[in-house]
């Protein structure tokens, strides 16, 4: 089988590069199986991306893995005409885990909510992050759970109601980018359904970078959750309540391109270009690839209405991954003792011979 | 026990050398002391020189105690024999007591008239109060019943090592060597093999290494020159079959056993495990088998540690996870769903006293049941149990041929008994075990996911990175052939009885039971897992009594040897030890309706012969 | 199955009434056909006008799939009657078949000769190709052997609602209620019930609120004034023990159970549950209930869950956790936990087709084996098992009586099958219920955490907050009576037939098994769990043909009722229908060594009657 | 019994009051039971302060609760002679949960080890954390696994050699608090096992605090892992490796209180006082109660030997507890619709009545 060599790329820093497979097209990446979401969910865009970009990234299509957990963005590997496991709930990336630990070669990606991730699989999600395994996390978080019909989840806001919480929750959310950037991760980013450009080029990213990719994808579900990110991702506002950050620029947005952030002291503040003086040289410029977090870690606590909605790449810093450094000890532990012997375990220690 | 034997002979020193057919030795002393050592060298030696042996090692409960406590206590036990063993004897015909606290806990288990040696520097007024004497037991006549011999252990061994460079707690630590020494003199065994070990051992630091060796030496010489002790003892070569031999725990037998079964399939192992006692030896040592190209993933936790090793079968390598007890429980569901993906999968079970945490570091079979039935739905997998611990390697191999061949998780079901205890092995030969085939798909003409081989009703295994094989399996019902999911009433329940018969087709691999004895008639003592010692040994010894009992050993649990049903009607009663309370017998009650006679014992230890014996005794007379 | 019965009557229309003693009705469409919705209006005007009910959805898998798809399909069966029934019914006696995809799904069921109602305005070609009709079942003769009418329900009522100020969408949601009211009229129901619901659902709504009861009017003018149907039926009464009823699904009844025992108790309700199907409705319903002080806990996962009932039951309160099958397989550990602590415990597993994920809203009952088994070491639980709808209230409050009286965890093994049908309830007397007492330690002088009741062998419960009652528990093996931390085996041993001895001291207080029919002799048909009423029926009509046979049902899994296997012994044969693949025969079998016969269906639908009267005169002729 | 009243308290800001109880001594919350720690381990300090701290609380003992997972340091409650509870590994948190939401008046401590909390228990801490349960969680980190004889942790140091990694460890190690601080905690602290005084702060704080209170105590564990913080912790370089945090105080450490750290753009410097002109004022003064945890966080980024190691307490801010917010929520609804009648549930939706 064609196998993409990755074994030993243990200190390399710079990105995997991405190129035309020309021999396939989006459609290789259909499934025969009907799509079961709702007319309207927030997946089927999702979906539309993922199969797009495939064939752009120049992988044999028997290289490439989607594993999910359960719930309804779990369903996505039914509809990808890859290899597939539609796991158990919270579990994909143990899953993942061994299979790219076993074969790097693969390009695996995984599927998930924000219940499947973040309540039932979050051990998962840390540890997975810190050993920094080279996957791509996809996680589709609507803020609810759409399978089970409708309870809260661990990003729901704080008062919701629902189902399993008709007085509203108590618990508060968590911030999935707060935590991943405290787990260690090496690439976070967030995307948002309806911006098909800015998930295409998060996806892209995410395979580019040697390491643990972790999106968050807002996810509408139409049917128990609708509208919950429509106030600063409708249409008609998106670009005043968003900021999409980009390497090397200064953070920039608005509809008139006239809004900034600024670092004052210390914290993040919202600024007018040309007012008060204030030019673009005064604004924080974006920098994926610093070593310390705590700029992407204070990047994942803006929310609107207080500041903009910050999408795109926060974090893409590199770290030796742990498939590469596994092969390597491997490879490494060979070229030192010698490649093993059955005969040379069996006899350790002291033998003797019986007539 | 201690046979003793007419033939007497002289030594130089005119002490008496008797012969005796076997001796038990335990070795007990507080954590710090070295028993275990002590332990595994009088075992290594003992074996090098032809003996057959077997050992358990009785391990404190996980936390270090204080010194000199009665929970520190920390013992090793050796049976060595001139005949072949099965078990590291009942009680130990010798107990060496480095402390108050060992006395206190062992003495219990040495008969009355057995031998025993006591360092006497340790009874002193702060030691006997921490293992809750009230007088010294040295000088209050409790110890009347045995033949007790008082040696200065510390002072002898630190006025030995007195030159030696050492600090006054180096020297001390010395003195299991110097114990030790003196039971070689005891038992007539060379020194050599524990020398070239201290050698290895402390070579870098040359001032320990001598001092451990001058304690070793000074140890037999004490045995040798002092009058204490009248008579010596010399135990002949056992009759084994012939070979090359090496001692081995069950744990690194079973860990050699997967290594085995990953080369014989030319395909990686994988082990994704969370440490937990007694199974992290397993851990600890396929951790070192890198160039062997073994992967081992420790675990944020047992269901990262299944997941893994479920996504390394999803690979095409062999993918293993390993756990005690409480770990099976969590990794439940995960098994659930790799019987459903019918991937081939091991899980290792090295079961411990339960329920909930238990106790640790002791042994019980109280397992089977989850094994078999601890997941929700009709769930079935194939089980293993090894008999002894060098079968743990056989049955490691097995577990991997099933997992492969029928497509299933196996759980391999050991336990602390066999994981930490030890028994000589013959290394086997290579080149005589037959590969395994991994028989991957790699068809796109023919391929289904869920279609099935005729004769094994297996799946195929056709692993990402094969072109056109592209598919996709999870855990909701999976329509017969196709693998898509499906909510078909009429699919649901094929799939249900299709998977049942996979796991009972495996039986068609399966020796039969064979029976050691009568064919028919009489009592029938049937045994699966660790008791296999006990249970031979007792019923050799009731049979030699002239008793109509046979014995009969399993190593497939589920499904069952296909003729065991058979077997058992051919018996007038059927005895069944095991260490819980009674789970294999209820099985086997429902299967064939016979009233299969229950032994159980369930205070983490292992059965006594004795015990067995006194149950054959007391249903036939 | 409908009867028809001589009598006749004439309508003012001249159109026939025909009395009948049962029909059962099935409403299948969309899921966004709002089925469930007339299914359930359906049965609770059926209940009140006096008839006996029983009822079950027919949920799509999880995910919405399009509209129109063939997994889009939802639906709703009722079955009502003028005689006590316990089953929602075989077959269908009416399909209302709101489009072809629903048609496709259910036709299979609807027995020839049988009624079919289809709205045939959604029979087009777009609808067609979803539901994969080649050709259209209308047109091509297909539908020969049923009674089938061709209702334009769609054009009917958006004709009857175009002047209704709501937009075709909205317009088009009300067609359930037309099909409702058609129904209405077919069977001579009253309106009054659902108009009366939909005041109440859409008051805040007017436009909508008159929409709705338009168009069920409509549909009941319909029937009245079309010449369509030449007939139309009416059930009488039901003769059902006096007193008041509500209708009530089996997760409801459990609700109410859970709630109703910690009234009993006087202690505070604290459920710890993560959202599972079919067991998310109990979560639902206690936490509508806070002003009854009632805590509900939506927690991380089915471990955290589990943890959290175990801590609140530490505390005092009645701790409670619920699931289905692998949110069981999650929390097995810490049930084990809880078995070691032993403190009260309720555990609800509301069973669904497994293994794995299998089929999430399908029923079975194949989490027998691992609420008996699924932990490490020997760790016995009670089980309790409700056999209907309404009976799942006795057996929650039954659950926790066990829990509290004897300080153990208890597994409520209910199923998708009796947790989303519904039954007529006798509303029980409050005051009939005999209180439950938590029964504290509060006295230091005598207090030890594992001293032991003489006649339950409970521990005594001492909660924090008592002064100088403070204690530690754990999962290690404890000691006797006091509780510290032991690795002794002889207490190990003890603890464990300790432990499983309080679980059988339990039978003290179980009824014994009562059976409905003959004494001995002839056939006896078993069941536990939701059987109860396939069984029931079953054995009811064989023995109106004269066939010798019995039934008798169990609620108490583990233990078992006392005489159980006297009662079984009475017998010439015992057949047992289990939705596994015998399960309980299995357990019996090996409990009794009897032969048991099992009837085995997993194909995640409960039996029909027909099935269970198939085997019987199989086994009997 | 006598009972802290803390119903209610949903909304209090100020912090928990701490006084002597009269009645008690250290002595009264000794157990008969023997400790069985290896002589010399850390774990013997924090059980010390732990004893020694009861009685200055003003608790009475009934009401005080310790619960553990599985570990060395977990064996903690036996010592304790308050109600314990020594559960299974890693759940300890799930268990004070359900026994805090239920008991609000109890003072319920979490005991728990690295491993236990952050490898099997993560997703646990990272849920009670979120959910700001009222508990004082005390993470013994040594940086091993002691009760299983010395297996890596997910803190042990990248490359580290063990018994399960005799080649090196692989996966790099998680920061306990960066963890905690991506979880939303309201409270974190770090202690060390030799420094008493400090220990009893943070204990002190922790209590004080009404929330999850996260202390992390850098344990030795001497038979394993033996000085592993000694590089920083010893005593004659803990003065110059170690910053204490003071709130509202500015960041000076050293010996000679002649090191400060100064924030300088967007990362934190260490600089000498009097040299280049630096004075105290230049320094960061450090607020605990910052609403934006993203200082914090810097914090808990910073490592010996870049950095001295920050001590004391990083953040603890107020939030309505879960356990309060329970309680008000049915207090609201019993007030707004009277005392449950279990009549009413039964009677609920349409009843008819046969006679
Ligand atoms: C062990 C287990 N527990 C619970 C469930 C039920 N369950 C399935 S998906 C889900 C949550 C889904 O939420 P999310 O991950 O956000 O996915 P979404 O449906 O919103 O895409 C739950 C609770 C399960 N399948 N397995
Ligand atoms: C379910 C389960 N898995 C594994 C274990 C074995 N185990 C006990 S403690 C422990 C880790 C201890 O490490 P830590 O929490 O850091 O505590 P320490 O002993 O270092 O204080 C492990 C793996 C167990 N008891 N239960
Ligand atoms: S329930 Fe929500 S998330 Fe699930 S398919 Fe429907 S719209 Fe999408
Ligand atoms: S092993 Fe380490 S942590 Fe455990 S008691 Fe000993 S020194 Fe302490
Ligand atoms: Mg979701
Ligand atoms: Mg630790």
């Amino acid at each position: 089988m064609p196998v993409r060599e990755d074994k030993g790329s243990v200190m390399v820093t710079a990105e995997r590069g991405t190129g035309p497979n020309p021999a396939l097209t989006r459609k290789d990446f259909v499934t025969d199986q009907e799509v079961r979401w709702c007319p309207g969910c927030g997946d089927y865009s999702i979906l539309a991306q993922t199969q797009k970009i495939m064939p752009e990234l120049g992988i044999p299509r028997e290289n490439i893995v989607f594993i999910s957990g359960i719930g309804c963005s779990s369903r996505l590997p039914y509809y990808m005409n890859t290899y597939g496991f539609h796991s158990i709930h919270g579990r994909a990336p143990t899953i993942a885990s061994g299979l790219k630990a076993s074969r790097p070669e693969l390009s695996v990606w995984v599927v998930t909510g924000d219940g499947d991730a973040l309540s039932i699989g979050g051990n998962h999600i840390l540890h997975v992050l810190r050993r920094n395994m080279d996957l791509q996390i996809i996680l589709h978080n609507n803020e609810i759970y759409g399978l089970t019909k409708g309870q809260y989840s661990p990003t729901s806001e704080l008062g919701k109601r629902t189902k399993s919480s008709p007085y509203g929750t108590i618990d508060a959310p968590l911030h999935p980018l707060s935590v991943a950037i405290g787990a260690e991760a090496t690439f976070v980013a967030r995307a948002i359904d309806t911006d098909a450009q800015l998930m295409h080029h998060c996806l892209e990213r995410a395979y580019q970078h040697r390491g643990a990719s972790f999106v968050e994808v807002y996810q509408n579900c139409n049917i128990f959750n609708d509208g919950t990110f429509r106030d600063f991702a409708a249409k008609e506002v998106r670009a005043d309540r968003t900021i999409t950050l980009e390497h090397g620029k200064p953070m920039i947005y608005g509809k008139e391109k006239d809004k900034g952030l600024r670092f004052n002291g210390m914290h993040i503040e919202v600024v007018e270009i040309g007012k008060d003086g204030i030019t673009e040289g005064d604004l924080l410029v974006h920098d994926e690839a610093r070593p310390d977090p705590t700029i992407a870690f204070l990047l994942s606590r803006m929310e609107w209405p207080e500041y903009p909605v910050p999408m795109g790449v926060f974090r893409a810093v590199h770290r030796p991954t742990y498939d590469a450094l596994m092969t390597k000890q491997i490879e490494d532990v060979i070229n030192a003792e010698g490649e093993g012997e059955l005969r040379d375990i069996f006899l350790e220690g002291d033998t003797w011979t019986v007539e | 026990m201690a046979t003793v034997t007419t033939k007497e002979s002289e030594s130089p020193e005119h002490q008496d050398i008797l012969e005796l057919e076997r001796v038990t030795i335990r070795f007990a002393g507080d954590s710090g002391d070295g028993m275990q050592l002590a332990g595994t060298q009088f075992t290594k030696t003992s074996a090098v020189i032809g003996n057959d042996i077997s050992t358990f090692p009785d391990i404190p409960a996980e936390i270090r105690a204080p010194q000199g406590s009665l929970p520190g206590v920390s013992g090793f036990q050796v049976s060595f024999s001139s005949q072949d063993i099965f078990t590291p004897g009942d009680q130990p015909d010798v107990l060496v007591a480095m402390n108050p606290a060992a006395l206190k806990t062992n003495l219990g288990d040495l008969p009355r008239g057995g031998l025993l040696v006591v360092n006497e520097n340790e009874f002193n007024e702060g030691n006997l109060k921490k293992a809750a004497y009230a007088s010294n037991p040295l000088e209050d006549g409790s110890l009347q019943a045995y033949r007790v011999y008082r040696v200065p252990i510390s002072t002898l061994n630190s006025g030995a090592l007195k030159d030696s460079g050492l600090t006054p707690v180096q020297i001390d630590r010395c003195k299991n060597m110097f114990a030790l020494g003196l039971m070689f003199w005891m038992y007539s065994r060379p020194l050599e093999t524990t020398l070239h070990w201290i050698d290895e051992k402390f070579g870098k630091n040359p001032a320990v290494c001598e001092a451990n060796k001058t304690a070793l030496k000074s140890g037999y010489h004490f045995g040798e020159t002092t009058e204490m002790f009248a008579t010596h003892y010399h135990v002949p070569k056992a009759k084994l079959k012939p070979g090359l031999y090496r001692n081995i725990t069950g744990n690194e037998a079973t860990a050699l056993g997967f290594i085995t079964a990953s080369k014989l399939a030319g395909r990686q192992l994988f082990y994704g495990s969370y440490p937990i006692t007694p199974a992290s030896d397993v851990l600890h040592e396929l951790s070192r088998f890198k160039r062997f190209g073994v992967k081992t993933f420790q675990a944020e936790d047992e269901i990262a540690a299944v997941g893994a090793a479920i996504g390394a079968s999803f690979g095409g390598s062999l993918g293993l996870t390993g756990t005690s007890g409480p770990g099976l429980a969590l990794k439940s569901e995960a098994i659930g769903l790799a019987v459903m993906v019918e991937l081939p999968l091991v899980i290792m079970d090295v079961q411990r006293a339960g329920p909930s945490t238990g106790m640790p570091t002791k042994t019980e079979q109280a397992d089977l049941l989850q094994a078999m039935f601890g997941r929700n739905g009709e769930s079935p997998v194939a089980i293993v149990a090894p008999a002894t611990a060098s079968d743990c390697f056989n049955m490691a191999v097995e577990a991997w041929r099933i997992a492969i061949k029928y497509r299933t998780p196996v759980i391999f079901l050991s336990d602390a008994y066999l994981g930490m205890g030890s028994e000589p092995w013959l290394v086997p030969d290579i080149k005589s075990l037959p590969d395994i085939d991994p028989n991957f798909a790699t068809d796109p003409a023919t391929f289904q996911p869920y279609a099935r081989d005729p004769k094994t009703l297996a799946r195929p295994w056709g692993i990402p990175g094969t072109p056109d094989l592209e598919h996709r399996i999870g855990g909701l019902e999976k329509s017969d052939i196709t693998g898509n999911v499906s909510y078909d009433p009429a699919n649901h329940d094929k799939m249900v009885h299709l998977r049942a018969a996979k796991i009972e087709r495996i039986a068609q691999d399966i020796p039969d039971v064979v029976v050691d004895g009568d064919e028919s008639g009489g009592l029938l003592v049937l045994g699966w897992g660790s008791t296999y010692g006990v249970i031979t040994t007792a019923v050799q010894r009731a049979r030699a009594q002239g008793k109509r009992v046979s014995a009969a050993h399993f190593r497939h649990l589920n499904p069952l040897p296909p003729n065991l049903g058979d077997v058992l009607r051919r018996y007038d009663q059927v005895l069944l030890p095991e260490i819980n309370l009674g789970q294999m017998r209820m099985l086997l009650r429902a299967k064939f309706l016979l009233d299969i006679e229950g032994l159980n014992k369930v205070s983490g230890r292992p059965f006594t012969i004795a015990e067995v014996e006194r149950k054959i005794a007391e249903m036939i007379g």
